[in-house]
């Protein structure tokens, strides 16, 4: 690895929490965590792909970088410069150094302006072509030029985005961020909403800008094997906290956490006889809303290694159990009847219930991942993890 | 080989709209036979949404089935009334579908909604079909059954959801299931869930599956057998190691190289396909991928190709396979036209 | 979830006291009085007069004897009509009203709904071109303009009804019809609508897929969800309906609450304004509750979100 | 199979199988789908011709909305009359008012009654011949020869001021003189027959002094009038205007009033109930035979039915023009219902996008606001706001003197406040939805990231994208405005005398329902044809604005 990499964006810390308390006198307030302390860094010019199912705050992420939303808390250090704190009018000169490319290619271009003017808006903004002879025409020269480089024709400087199929709104969506030559593009969800055989050439494109202007990319995406093909590095979030963050080649052949390699062994492989099928780790029960999300662990309600074990000798439970937490909803096998629910404390009683229905072991939950947040530490170079019990899962020393 | 389940012969359906005809399916011919799971790929427009719900004779006005037969265990389904139809439905067919956020009636328990479709088609009490259906849902996986399935679906998430939709459809032991897109809408670990399960119920219970998705490797997961569809036409059909491993339409080709291999280097370049769609309202008159292929020929504009017969399981609709056409590597010549 | 209806109930309590409140200080921001408008009367008979009312006492201890008198359901007397008062009024009034809304209510459920779904089920065919037709005709002709075209055809040209009057059971048939056509015609086009709308939706298809005979996805599936909008409408109207239509009693010469009101507004009988005004809204505000807790029976979602 | 061409295409043609589009704007397209809808093209007309109806119509009507003439009053469009003579037909009233029209159905004269024989039950009807007549200030004027005076007096409130009529009779023609005196005291009653100054106490009226005229050979033998005072005024005869050269007097004021003659065509009304005491008159005199005389024919029956010309649309119970009446007021709904639109659409737009654009509590405790009003019956508050705000009256002491700065709106003014500022709710929750979704959406996002500023955004992005449900919502308030105008007016709390609106037409006909229906249907048929187009209209435009068409 090149060691006098420099790193473009820092994300130190970085919060957003959003306020969803309904109504004005609820006593409880509902507080989305939506990233909740994340750190990552982004070196120049390279693809930092993040990626996590839907609400695990990727997007917010990116969002808040570019200041859509004003962070909770944290740093975003781009160049250097504390984006977090920076005032409105501080952060105008940065607004033409990061750029942002959307999802939706129907809402991310505005119906009632020709393709013109929804490229020339940045251009115009930030007077780029202010002390040109004519800035007129360097400004309709620049859009041609730049519609040509995303494959479009000048003559359609002069339509509207709803006479163009979705790929080539997404390729004007890519002219309107060039257009202000910036530093960092922060790419949410690019070509998810494209057809496969589109995706390509959008991916291809941002390829080819990357190499030839040197840009450096945030690629925000839930399709992990787009994500790979195209990030150098990849941060894996799960309910606003970052998990894993690593090179994407380190990260598929050798993934470290539990979340990680969940995520990685789902992916459909397209390949009939594939030998990943007989190995896939099938996660059970669904991500958790992340509104007043307990401590702990976030994945901790799903995590295979967030239990032990405790068998029991003689047949009885009172005493090794009585105020250690279930990790799994426990039915009576021989009623059916409910003993006790996910997460909750086992009481004597319980206890004794376990032992009168002949259990010969219990899971429960191990206390740290459900009490104790876990830091992102570096566990090999440059690959680091936020778990617990990562060496003991992977067997490193 | 096994007995032919379904046969679907010259389908063709459209929808009339206002701003005129849109011919989603335009003349296709496929077959199932029991116990296969049949995966159909394509993109958005390609037609096999509407191929599905044209089996199950769910095409809504303005939507007509304007021709073809769809003979399931011998009986033409498109000459069945209404009522004959409904008999099928649920009992010999079923389906799931995209969305299963949406697909459950919000105002009624789960249970109700689940007691309904068994009681419909078999003599069960409603006490009977209850247990039933707690029985199915244990097997789909609902950790608690008992009490869940006296919940709203709105207490249900996406992907339990989706496994009452699935034990709802196999609750009368259906010879076919037709899922459409059943995971596009979950999460990719939820995504793997449903997936292992269908393949679970596949299993366990014979029944043959058409699964319809856009994600190739879904069909790579689960399918026997592949239709790659475009244009509201089949564009290749085989195997699924024919489709993966020796894909002969210029279409199959394309998708393959534009979507990233897991294991492979990442400075390897993607190959897309360029251009767009054809719009299905005027679909061009010949090969619906022509403009896109980097091989059309004047025929490939005015014709469309006939299905050539590659080998005993797959066919390819291109005119590359013609004897005549010129010789392009990587593509078999034909006699044989289906 | 009893937790929701309470809440619920005591917004309501407190939309009342609003109402009560806003209505009373409007009144009162009239100057001069109720009793100087007409004939200039003499201060001593006016003194004499505001003492009887207790008008001389400061604007707040008027408004804190009005509230109690509301919590005892009292709502004074009548200015204008000596001896009476206005509780007595309502009573008077109210039964007609409510006889006539009462029967509009269920003309327009019994026979707004089933167009709807029928119009609905047979779209673009000729019946939903007939009911559309007249569906849009209802609410675009003015409740006056239907009523007086009725009593003219039906009680001038033909003679089949009384024009005025409810002395017989067909001198009900006017003004209830009247009163229904505009509510009937908008129910049957939102029940229409509605219905339109739920049987696009997914579960529908579902339960299609699932075997169900159409009836059933009819009548079981897309109509409960499809009377959710219905419902919201419904409720305040019945309210609005039941308290009388000013128009239609006018036109009609019925004794009702809406005769009354309009009467009092134009005799500027200002308790009887108040009165009036807290009773019909108050009634209005009780029957969206009343809406809202059918809702809430309808469609589970509504209390688990709040 | 015929032969196949495998060429390969070259690669420039296969592009062009790109399909090529026609540009068009957003408002092109939505005008462009409008269009193909043939109901809400329909609505379309039928808003722009009521527009056109209200601006227009006036200037092409003789007549004014408060014009009033009792003698034609309730005239229906549709006349029976009586062909008495060649191309003289005789319309008589349901009020026993006797009008002349011609074949084309023209009003041509009035009749008055002048002698009713009540025992006999026969009325006397004469023509009656308008003149103007001129103030003038003191001089003398020719009156036609043999003229002999009669006086009548009373008091104009119209005009606030006193006339003395004096009859003057030259046994061929009966003239009225309008005597008006300025300054004059309050006289209450009717005299006739008197003489001048006999009949008028304590008003001291100038000499009538007739003397011959001869500085106008025309005028041989006439009298004249003379007066010191400078306000007089005097007559002219029905064929001659004012001599040019009539000395000393000088004309003060143009058309004032009209001076009525009575010929001596009398017309004879006979209810053929002779002998009959009024007790015994049938209910309604609907069996009753009339006989008119006209120069001693008579006729008894009802010869022909034609359409009123004059009044196409008849007359209402004071004589005016119905047409008129809906023409003006049709000015008065439309503009009561687009002010009060537009003052809810602002006061809506304004609430609506600052809690959207806020968001947070601010959103909240607005929204909630806004809540509470809508659970509030609205028509209820209204009628209350209409009631205080014709009482309400503001005065202020401004540099030590009272002034008072609002007194009792007019019903005009009052029903514009009263809807203006209730019926705000419903654009401000929709404006509020709108920016609350167009602010989250990428657009706009991708425009902050840009650092475009707020204003922008909002001119360039929010509003063209939230006009059209805005428009649509205005579409639909501007039809439901007018149908509570009308409602209010209806029930005789809006807009007040002599202005009228459709509501107040219909209002104002109601007691003549059964008689004079037509009086109801035209503004009835107003209302409910511009609700119609609005609704159309409306209807059309929603779903030529709909997003959920647009994509694909």
């Amino acid at each position: 690895m090149d060691d006098n990499r420099v790193p473009l964006l820092e994300v130190i810390n970085l919060k957003k929490h959003f306020d969803k308390s309904t109504g004005l006198f609820s006593k409880k307030k509902k507080i989305l965590t939506a990233v909740d302390g994340i750190n990552f860094h982004i070196y120049k010019g390279e693809t930092f792909g993040l990626v996590g199912e839907s609400g695990c705050g990727k997007s917010t992420t990116g969002r808040t970088i570019v200041k859509l939303y004003e962070p909770t808390d944290g740093q975003i250090l781009f160049d250097g410069v504390d984006l977090a704190t920076i005032s409105a009018k501080n952060m105008f000169p940065y607004r033409r150094k990061i750029q942002m490319i959307f999802q939706d290619p129907y809402a991310s271009l505005n119906g009632r302006m020709t393709v013109t003017d929804i490229i020339a808006e940045g251009i115009d903004t930030h007077n780029i072509f202010a002390g040109h002879e004519n800035p007129k025409q360097a400004k309709q020269e620049k859009i041609y030029e730049l519609l040509e480089s995303v494959g479009l024709k000048r003559e359609h400087a002069s339509r509207y985005p709803h006479e163009f199929s979705g790929g080539q709104r997404q390729r004007i969506g890519i002219a309107r961020a060039l257009a202000v030559d910036p530093d960092l593009i922060i790419c949410d969800e690019p070509i998810s909403a494209l057809d496969v055989s589109i995706q390509a050439q959008v991916v291809n494109m941002l390829q080819d800008f990357q190499k030839e202007k040197g840009l450096t990319y945030l690629f925000i995406a839930h399709d992990l094997s787009m994500v790979k093909h195209i990030s150098d590095r990849i941060g894996v979030m799960y309910l606003g906290h970052m998990m894993e963050v690593s090179s994407s080649d380190d990260l598929y052949a050798t993934p470290l956490h539990p979340y990680t390699k969940a995520l990685l062994s789902s992916i459909p492989v397209p390949d009939p006889d594939s030998d990943i099928k007989g190995s896939r780790i099938v996660l059970q029960g669904d991500v958790r809303s992340p509104i007043n999300p307990k401590p702990g662990c976030r994945f901790a309600s799903r995590c295979r290694y967030a239990f032990t074990e405790v068998t029991s000798s003689d047949g009885s439970f009172n005493d090794s159990l009585v105020g250690k937490f279930a990790f799994e909803k426990i039915v009576d096998p021989n009623s059916g009847d409910l003993i006790i629910l996910q997460g909750i404390e086992i009481t004597a009683l319980v206890a004794e219930k376990l032992t009168n229905a002949k259990f010969e072991s219990v899971k429960i939950t191990r206390e740290r991942c459900f009490n104790e947040t876990p830091e992102l530490v570096e566990i090999k170079e440059e690959h680091y993890a936020a778990c617990h019990f990562i060496k003991e899962i992977n067997n490193l020393k | 080989m096994n007995k032919k389940l379904l046969e679907v012969k010259n389908l063709k359906t459209s929808f009339y709209t206002h701003l005129g005809e849109v011919q989603a399916v335009r003349g296709i011919s496929f077959e199932l036979e029991e116990g296969g799971v049949l995966g159909i790929v394509g993109e958005s427009g390609s037609g096999k949404s509407v191929t599905s719900l044209s089996i199950m004779r769910l095409i809504d006005s303005p939507g007509v089935i304007k021709e073809g037969e769809i003979i399931f265990d011998g009986v033409d389904l498109t000459k069945l009334k209404k009522s004959e139809i409904a008999d099928y439905r649920g009992n010999e067919i079923s389906m799931i579908f995209q969305d299963p956020m949406t697909s459950l009636n919000p105002v009624y328990k789960i249970k109700n909604q689940m007691i309904e479709v068994i009681k419909r088609h078999t003599d069960m009490t409603t006490a009977e079909a209850l247990e039933r259906a707690i029985d199915l849902l244990k097997q789909v996986g609902i950790p608690d059954p008992v009490a869940q399935i006296n919940d709203y679906p709105h207490q249900f998430s996406g992907g339990m959801r989706q496994r009452a939709l699935i034990a709802t459809a196999i609750s009368c032991n259906p010879r076919l299931l037709i899922a459409d897109e059943p995971t596009t809408a979950l999460d990719v670990t939820i995504q793997a869930q449903i997936l292992e399960l269908l393949k679970q119920l596949q299993k366990d219970t014979g029944m043959s599956i058409i699964l319809i998705t856009h994600d190739l490797g879904v069909i790579a997961e689960v399918s026997t057998n592949v239709i790659v569809m475009y244009g509201g036409l089949i564009m290749e059909k085989g195997t699924v190691q024919d489709i993966f491993y020796n894909p002969q339409h210029p279409y199959t080709k394309g998708l393959h190289k534009s979507i990233p291999k897991p294991h492979a280097k990442n400075d390897e370049r993607l190959i897309p396909i360029k251009g767009s769609p054809p719009d299905l309202m005027n679909p061009p008159s010949g090969c619906p991928f022509s403009s896109r292929c980097d091989f059309a020929m004047e025929v490939c504009l005015t014709d469309a190709a006939p299905g050539y017969k590659i080998s005993d399981s797959q066919s390819s609709a291109c005119w590359l396979h013609d004897a005549e056409s010129p010789v392009v590597e990587g593509f078999k010549k034909s006699k044989e036209v289906l | 979830m009893g937790n929701y209806y309470i809440k619920r109930l005591i917004s309501v309590f407190f939309t009342i006291i609003l109402i009560a409140t806003i209505t009373f200080f409007l009144m009162r921001a009239i100057p001069g009085g109720p009793f100087t408008r007409e004939r200039p009367v003499s201060p001593a008979i006016l003194e004499n007069l505001e003492k009887k009312y207790n008008l001389d006492d400061p604007l707040i201890i008027q408004y804190l004897n009005y509230m109690k008198g509301l919590a005892t359901f009292d709502l004074g007397p009548s200015f204008k009509i000596l001896g009476t008062t206005v509780n007595e009024l309502i009573v008077e009034g109210f039964p007609t009203s409510a006889k006539i809304g009462g029967l509009a209510a269920i003309l327009i459920v019994s026979v707004g709904v089933p167009i709807g779904i029928i119009s609905a089920l047979k779209q673009n065919s000729i019946i939903d071109y007939i009911v559309m037709f007249g569906a849009t005709l209802g609410v675009t002709l003015p409740s006056f303009v239907l009523a007086t075209g009725i009593i003219y055809i039906f009680a001038v040209k033909y003679e089949l009804i009384p024009p005025t009057g409810l002395g017989s059971w067909k001198g009900y048939i006017g003004p209830v019809i009247a009163l229904s056509g505009y509510s009937l015609s908008f129910v049957a086009r939102l029940t229409r609508s509605s219905m339109l709308e739920v049987l696009r939706q997914d579960y529908v298809r579902t339960a299609r897929a699932n075997g169900i005979s159409e009836f059933k996805v009819i009548a079981k599936h897309a109509l409960k969800n499809a009377l959710i909008p219905v419902i919201t409408y419904v409720g305040p109207m019945i309210a609005a309906i039941l308290t009388g239509s000013f128009v239609i009693e006018k036109v009609f010469d019925l004794p009702g609450m809406g005769t009354y009101f309009v009467d009092s507004v134009s005799n500027r009988d200002y308790t009887v304004i108040i009165g009036m005004t807290v009773f019909y809204a108050a009634f209005y505000v009780v029957m969206v509750f009343l809406v809202d807790v059918a809702y809430s029976l309808i469609d589970p979602r509504i209390k688990l979100d709040s | 199979m015929s032969k196949k061409d495998f060429r390969f295409v070259k690669k420039e043609s296969n592009l062009d199988l790109e399909q090529a589009r026609v540009s068009l704007t957003y408002w092109q397209d939505v005008w462009r789908r409008l269009k193909k809808n043939k109901m809400a093209m329909f609505g379309l007309l039928i808003v722009a011709s009521i527009v056109l109806f209200a601006i227009f119509g006036p200037l092409f009507t003789d007549f004014d909305y408060k014009d009033q003439e009792l003698l034609l009053r309730n005239l229906p469009p549709k006349l029976e009359v009586y062909e008495v003579e060649d191309n003289v037909f005789i319309h008589r009233t349901e009020a026993y008012n006797l009008i002349e029209f011609n074949e084309e159905g023209y009003v041509v004269d009035l009749l008055e009654q002048v002698t009713i024989d009540e025992a006999n039950k026969i009325y006397y009807y004469s023509y009656i011949k308008e003149f103007e007549y001129l103030l003038v200030e003191g001089g003398a004027f020719p009156l036609p020869a043999g003229v002999t005076l009669d006086a009548e007096a009373f008091y104009s409130e119209v005009w606030g001021i006193a006339l003395i009529n004096v009859l003057a009779d030259d046994g061929d023609n009966q003239v009225i003189i309008h005597y008006v005196h300025p300054n004059s005291p309050f006289l209450s009653g009717n005299q006739t027959n008197g003489t001048v100054a006999d009949t008028i106490e304590g008003l001291v009226v100038d000499q009538f002094v007739f003397t011959d005229d001869i500085s106008n050979p025309d005028l041989a033998d006439n009298y004249t009038i003379k007066s010191d005072r400078t306000a007089l005024f005097m007559i002219l005869d029905m064929e001659k205007t004012l001599p040019p050269n009539t000395e000393g007097i000088r004309v003060l004021k143009g058309k004032l009033s009209h001076i009525k003659i009575f010929s001596e065509d009398i017309l004879i009304l006979d209810f053929g109930l002779r002998g009959l005491d009024s007790s015994e008159k049938p209910e309604g005199y609907e069996d009753v035979e009339y006989i008119i005389t006209y120069k001693g024919k008579e006729t008894t029956k009802i010869t022909d039915t034609f359409s009123n010309k004059t009044y196409p649309w008849g007359t209402d119970f004071l004589g005016r023009d119905v047409l008129t009446r809906v023409m003006y007021g049709a000015r008065i709904s439309l503009l009561v219902a687009l002010i009060a639109t537009l003052v809810n659409f602002l006061i809506g737009i304004t609430y609506g996008s600052i809690s959207g654009f806020f968001g947070g509590s601010v959103d909240n405790i607005m929204m909630r606001i806004v809540d509470i009003i809508n659970s509030i019956p609205l028509v209820l508050y209204v009628i209350l706001l209409m009631v205080v705000l014709r009482e309400f009256v503001i005065d202020v002491e401004i540099f030590g003197k009272n002034r008072v700065i609002f007194n009792g709106a007019d019903g005009f003014t009052t029903i514009i406040i009263a809807l203006g500022s209730v019926y705000w709710t419903g654009m401000a929750r929709l404006v509020r939805g709108q920016v609350l979704s167009l602010k989250e959406q990428e657009y706009v996002l991708a425009a902050r990231t840009i650092g475009v500023s707020n204003r922008k955004i909002i001119y360039r992005h929010l509003i063209p994208n939230a006009l059209g449900p805005i428009i649509v919502s205005m579409t639909m308030m501007i039809p439901s405005a007018v149908f509570t105008e009308a409602f209010l007016s209806f029930i005789g709390i809006g807009v007040s005398a002599p202005q009228a609106s459709w509501g107040t037409l219909a209002n104002e006909a109601l007691g003549g329902i059964t008689r004079y229906t037509y009086q109801l249907v035209y503004p009835s048929l107003a209302i409910a044809i511009t609700m119609l187009g609005f609704n159309f209209l409306g209807d059309g435009l929603r779903d030529a604005l709909d997003p959920r068409l647009r994509k694909g």
